[in-house]
């Protein structure tokens, strides 16, 4: 058992900062409900610090709880700490153990044209310093761009034959990207792909727990580089034995 | 304007030669074409609306059954079809949702159809000219309330009416304009959808009756807070000029309008779009709406630091697009972005001398800024911090429409706190800082002017390569935001038709006359 | 009943900001942690947008929830909107309700030195614009400044017979106001001073519930100026026929 | 030092001659008086420490064993009673602790005590200098990963252990100072607690043992993050010269420390606080500690903007009194703060004013800047932009030490989190105006150059006016601060004393020799 809360300047304190906004009118009844509703989130005290009105019938809060909730640190799971491979590595590990170049397809799907984050992945000249897929010269990379609809993606895939899927997906708000990518995944389990492809999906509202939840093999969110994608790829792929 | 960076205005002069040199072959191309988004503005001008029970907007039932007949222009048989059924356009668009077609009527003597014409067009323009002097009466009446710079906000639920609410807090907060962003991917719609809208990913849909709802919350909540509050929406993408046709009768004060930026960003075809863009300039020429440029775009992808002169370059180009649509420099607001990296060293001096030496190249302009958004991360802090730089900035140039940064740019379309806290950031810079930019000078010969100087002179070459190879070749070449477009391809380019010579368009035609342009009737 | 929640942009979406630190090392397991604190704090969703090392085995985190508790708003109580008298008002009421000028003194007191705020409510010029009691006609104000032993503030009050004690803490670490409160609440009860004196306190942290709980007649916090206070102290004492 | 203001020297050189005339007659007053305190931190120079069983410092058993005889110098005594039972001072403290009285020893010859105090003298010396050796190389060797401006932040939560920790994070996060913050009214306890203390309202003891535990603490982190972490604490209050002498032999590297602070701010006696803060500094300037005046304090409850000159006029005279006590200008950090209500429009032009002026008049000082704390609320987002605006003043004008304001200041004493969020927006700031100051000029009479002579002027009237009225009456009269103190009200004065002809003091003399002060001996 190790449990953790929130440290504002003493352990275990557990001191949070919030904001917020409520329905009704900047009043002191507002800021006591305010106070309450810190309550109600939950925490064991709250202290409203700030409140200003936003328009008649809406006050923005500022306040600071205090919460007696912990949780315990050593049940924290799903995220187990992967070494990942260097470019070099990753190169030699497909030569190795697949024997030829594997084909990687990526896109940014649905109506989504954040190209930029797929772009990191896989252009040539990657993102920060890290080279993209482009480069890889154990990889055939291909970057379908934007606005790729899901049909054309898998058709794409099935056409060259590839070994991983990559999907982008930026906009999630009304979590119009939960819907594309389930039927992403639906279209490749119809017509017997799914599982030889290693299918990944990423972006910056991603997380590798909501991937596994609608059947992609893997989730990468912000931060993430080529290598951290390949090596997962290469690895999956032996994994399976789709080399 | 005061000159700060020493710029000799000649450079700025042999920028426009250098546009007018790139822009001229296409003005010959524009002229020789209309496209269906450009005779579906123009039926929406005579008043056509609606939509039959699929849900398609009567003017593209219209469009759709003109098909190659559209080089003749669709006002012609509209009011053919109006004459002959002796209906007026609004019965027309009805009997046409119920299945009329108008293109299966013979078309009258061109008299008739003049003698017809006249009234809405006199119809539309008495509109029009009601919208510009209500706006211009309420702007002189209410001028000392605003903000200078103009503090410019979006919404974005997706449901007009949540939209409507979060404006009005916005304009209690103290904003100026609130532009309503679009739903994604609006813009590849090649129709603009009918009615009020409750839902949208990222944005909410252009359709003339959300116009109409956030018009009327808008002039409430302005009045109320002593002011007039301007309305904002993209005459952009496929639908271009209907959205400014509709721009301009539900009075709307500035539109999202660039001359590249759907080839670019949304890869709709280029003839295509420079028609439009020109259709749609000279609407809002003529209905006095301010156009925003999107110079920003380049940033979004490309580094501020490198590329900063692409942003100037556009925006000759687009000045050079805007004046053969008879708009005044009054109307551009082009745009431009503080997109720098937060991490380079003196990054604050390099967005200085961006933002003045574009004040400078463009005195009369209503310059619209955009916030950092690029480097805006899920540290909201920071973020807020960067957006208060952008406040200092936009203050200390001069620039007149500010685009306020959100301090969860990075996480979600804003929320209504969101928003108040921007306000606040940049209304207390405003006034922290009000006469900053007279206060100071910046060193002869140092960091910022060297800046504005070395962007000046590689906007010029980089002008210079485009004019010699010409714009069409140029996009294909992939000379503009490193992204290449075939000149027959991309979205939309069906949708082009060379005019015939017995072309027709009464509405092109009075906009013509009134904005005083000649060319080609 | 009237159920409200947080809105971010609709209503009842329940979006509230945190921020706060775990005493952990920045990692992804660190990133999961949150969320499921996020959870732990009663949130039904919970997205870490931001993580930073504060140091090796500090975190810093940003997240934004979604919670469906709410609060019903008529139930909200003890802030009833008193409706203030103005300065001329105030001296008025104590003519024609009184009859005499009512003898109020001030102090910060403990070890209390923020006299900033005693002083807004006191001195002749006042706050924003507001006039302080010394100012009044009708109204005799002693201030006494800071860190005044509650043993002096007695006495004092005893020797000018005082109709109301106002009372400033400003600071409130580890709970050093509720102690020295209650201290000064005990001293006048065992003097048998505590009812025919009007016994308020002020300061930022202070709000009317803690007083009360504290065994004062009302609390103030920000925002307070001279009249508010002295409303609530006129009618006061003509309630408790103190005159 | 770049003349932005266009300054006349003169004006500065008749505010000198002003504070000289001045602090005169309170110099001669001082060289004739001694106090408790400052016989205190003598013994403690010579090595005193410990507590008896009641917790009472060993120092202050001894001062109070001697009572009247004080006025001979309490080393005499200590000395004395060493030589005659043939005891350290180390045996002589732990004797003292359990009941044995220094004064009742007959004193031996003074030869003999000379020649002991020669030891103790020596033993402080090297310490104190390999201190300094030790803090100039550090700096030396790690001068290019400091900040410029050095941040300075504070700790507070009471408990040293977790100060320790809270510090360790700071200097993780890029910070280059760190101030431990006292406990509310540890300055008028007449004793400094002996131990690591565990509580504390708003702050930590300042004890010897809670000085090594952070000295410590900074020095492994500093090594870490290959800097010399510079430790604060305050030599203020009514033990202002024990805790000079503290901070001199464990090695704190500034101290706040102001000449009348006490007076006005805490109500202790003047002559007390005059005579304290001499001794005081003749540590710290031997021990090459930079002082941190307390300007800032006359803007907690005055408006900054009527009473700048306040500001100024108190910066001269804490200079002439430094100056008084041998410290060179490198070590004297004059204080002011960024005060300004946030909703004067152009308060950002004053504060620049401001802090420019005080840059000019004192070139070779390293000027300490606070931050924003009046006008800070509980809107923390607010809050950070006016961190922001602070950060760029002190950034443009070249402020050397910043303290950094936190965003929850009038909430709590700083989160773990706030601290991050004050570094990283100091450092932005830092790096992203970097040469900003070195590029603009301010215009010619305009705005900050009128306001900065407005400053000055009304500074040369108030010093004038004090000049004529003499110190001492001048704070009688509520001159400063709007606080009026009697000459022989306030606390402490039972413990100053008149020093007897015989009086003997073997620091003082060895401090006075080595910084090459005259006066009396
Ligand atoms: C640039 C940008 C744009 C540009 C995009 C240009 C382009 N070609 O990509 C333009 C201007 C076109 C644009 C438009 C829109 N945008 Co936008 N945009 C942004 C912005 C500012 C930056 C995004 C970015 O480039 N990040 C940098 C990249 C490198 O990071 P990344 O995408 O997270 O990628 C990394 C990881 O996530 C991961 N990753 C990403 N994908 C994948 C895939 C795989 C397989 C793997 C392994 C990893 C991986 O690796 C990458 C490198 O580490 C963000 C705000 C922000 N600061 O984040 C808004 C933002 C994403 N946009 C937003 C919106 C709403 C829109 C619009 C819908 C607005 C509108 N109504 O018009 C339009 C619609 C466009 C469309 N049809 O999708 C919202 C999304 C809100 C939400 N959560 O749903 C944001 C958050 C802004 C906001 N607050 O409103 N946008
Ligand atoms: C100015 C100030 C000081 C000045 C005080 C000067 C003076 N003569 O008052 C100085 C520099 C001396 C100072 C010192 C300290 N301060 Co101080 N200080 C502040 C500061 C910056 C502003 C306070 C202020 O003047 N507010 C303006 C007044 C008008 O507002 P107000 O007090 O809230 O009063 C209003 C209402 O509350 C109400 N009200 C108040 N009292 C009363 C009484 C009655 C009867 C009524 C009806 C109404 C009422 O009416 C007023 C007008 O509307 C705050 C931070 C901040 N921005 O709030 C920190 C702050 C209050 N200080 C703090 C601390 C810790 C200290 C020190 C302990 C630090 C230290 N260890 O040395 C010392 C100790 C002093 C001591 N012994 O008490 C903390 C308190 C933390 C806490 N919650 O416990 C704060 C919040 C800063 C921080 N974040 O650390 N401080
Ligand atoms: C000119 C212009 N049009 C349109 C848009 C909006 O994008 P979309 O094409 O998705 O409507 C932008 C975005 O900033 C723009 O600058
Ligand atoms: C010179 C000086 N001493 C001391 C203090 C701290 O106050 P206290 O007297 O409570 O220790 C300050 C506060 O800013 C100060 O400026």
């Amino acid at each position: 058992m190790n449990a953790i809360k929130a440290y504002g300047d003493t352990l275990n304190d557990g001191r949070v900062q919030l904001s917020f906004t409520l329905p009704v009118a900047d009043s002191p009844k507002a800021r006591e409900a305010a106070r309450l509703y810190v309550r109600k989130l939950g925490f064991s005290d709250g202290e409203v610090v700030y409140a200003a009105p936003l328009e008649e019938e809406f006050t923005f809060f500022v306040a600071y709880g205090k919460t007696d909730g912990f949780i315990d640190y050593d049940e924290v799971r799903g995220v187990e700490k992967i070494d990942f491979m260097s470019f070099d590595e990753i190169n030699e590990y497909i030569g190795d153990n697949i024997g030829r170049k594997i084909v990687v397809v990526g896109a940014c799907t649905g109506f989504d044209a954040h190209t930029v984050g797929i772009d990191a992945i896989m252009n040539m000249k990657g993102y920060n310093h890290h080279f993209g897929l482009e480069r890889y010269p154990m990889i055939e990379a291909y970057n379908l761009g934007a606005q790729v609809p899901n049909e054309t993606l898998l058709s794409f895939s099935k056409e060259i034959s590839a070994d991983a899927v990559l999907v982008s997906q930026i906009v999630t708000q009304k979590n119009v990207h939960i819907d594309n990518l389930t039927e992403l995944v639906e279209l490749f389990e119809a017509e017997h792909v799914r599982n030889s492809t290693v299918l990944c999906v990423g972006g910056p509202r991603i997380d590798n727990r909501l991937a596994l939840e609608l059947g992609f093999d893997c989730g990468f969110g912000r931060g993430t580089y080529a290598e951290h994608v390949a090596t997962f790829i290469v690895r999956k792929m032996v994994e399976r034995g789709i080399a | 304007m005061k000159d700060m960076l020493g710029l000799e205005i000649k450079k700025g002069n042999k920028a426009r030669c250098l546009a007018e040199a790139i822009v001229g072959p296409v003005r010959e191309y524009i002229s020789r074409h209309t496209t269906v988004s450009v005779e579906r503005a123009s039926l929406r001008l005579c008043g056509v609306d609606g939509m039959d029970q699929e849900g398609t907007p009567v003017p593209n039932i219209m469009a759709n059954q003109l098909k190659a007949k559209t080089e003749h222009g669709a006002v012609r048989y509209l009011l053919g079809a109006c004459l002959k059924k002796g209906m007026s356009v609004d019965e027309m668009s009805r009997a046409v949702a119920d299945g009329f077609d108008i293109s299966s009527v013979e078309i009258p003597d061109m008299a008739l159809l003049e003698e017809e014409a006249r009234k809405y067009v006199e119809r539309m323009k008495t509109l029009v000219l009601e919208n510009r002097k209500l706006r211009a009466e309420k702007i002189l009446k209410y001028k000392s309330n605003e903000n200078s710079p103009l503090l410019y906000v979006i919404v974005a639920t997706g449901n007009i009416y949540e939209d409507a609410r979060q404006a009005e807090a916005a304009v209690f907060q103290g904003a100026d304009i609130v532009a309503v962003i679009r739903t994604t991917a609006q813009s590849l719609l090649d129709y603009v959808p009918f009615g009020a809208t409750t839902e949208g990913f990222g944005g909410t849909y252009a359709t003339g009756e959300n116009f109409r709802i956030m018009r009327k919350t808008l002039d409430i909540a302005g009045e109320k807070a002593g002011k007039y509050i301007r309305l904002v929406n993209y005459a952009s993408g496929l639908c271009m000029p209907e959205i400014a046709a509709l721009g301009a009768t539900e009075r709307l004060d500035m539109m999202l309008n660039d001359s590249m930026y759907g080839v670019l960003f949304r890869d709709i075809n280029m003839y295509r779009t420079f028609v439009d863009q020109h259709f749609s300039r000279l609407i809002s020429s003529y209905a006095d709406i301010i156009i925003n440029t999107g110079e920003d775009n380049y940033l979004t992808t490309a580094d501020a630091f490198e590329k900063g002169y692409t942003v100037l370059a556009s925006q000759f180009i687009n000045e050079r697009f805007a004046f053969d649509a008879g708009m005044p420099s009054r109307l551009q607001g082009l745009g431009h972005a503080f997109e720098m990296d937060p991490d380079i060293p003196d990054g604050f001096l390099y967005e200085i001398a961006q933002a003045q030496l574009v004040r400078e190249l463009f005195p009369e302009c209503p310059l619209k800024y955009m916030p950092p958004t690029k480097h805006m991360s899920g540290n909201i802090f920071k973020g807020y911090v960067m957006n208060t730089m952008f406040n200092l900035v936009a203050k200390l140039t001069g620039q007149e429409i500010v685009l306020l940064g959100m301090l969860t740019e990075a996480i979600h379309t804003p929320f209504m706190q969101d928003r108040y806290l921007a306000i606040e950031n940049a209304r207390y810079i405003l006034s922290n800082t009000a006469s900053l930019s007279d206060e100071i000078i910046f060193r002869d010969g140092g960091i910022v002017q060297k800046r504005a100087s070395e962007v000046m002179d590689r906007t010029l070459d980089f002008l210079g390569s485009v004019a010699e190879r010409g714009l069409f070749e140029s996009i294909e070449a992939g000379m503009f935001a490193d992204i290449k477009r075939s000149a027959s391809g991309g979205k939309g380019l069906e949708g082009v038709f060379e005019k015939s010579p017995d072309y027709w368009n009464p509405f092109e035609i009075m906009l013509k006359e009134e904005l005083c342009i000649g060319g080609t009737k």
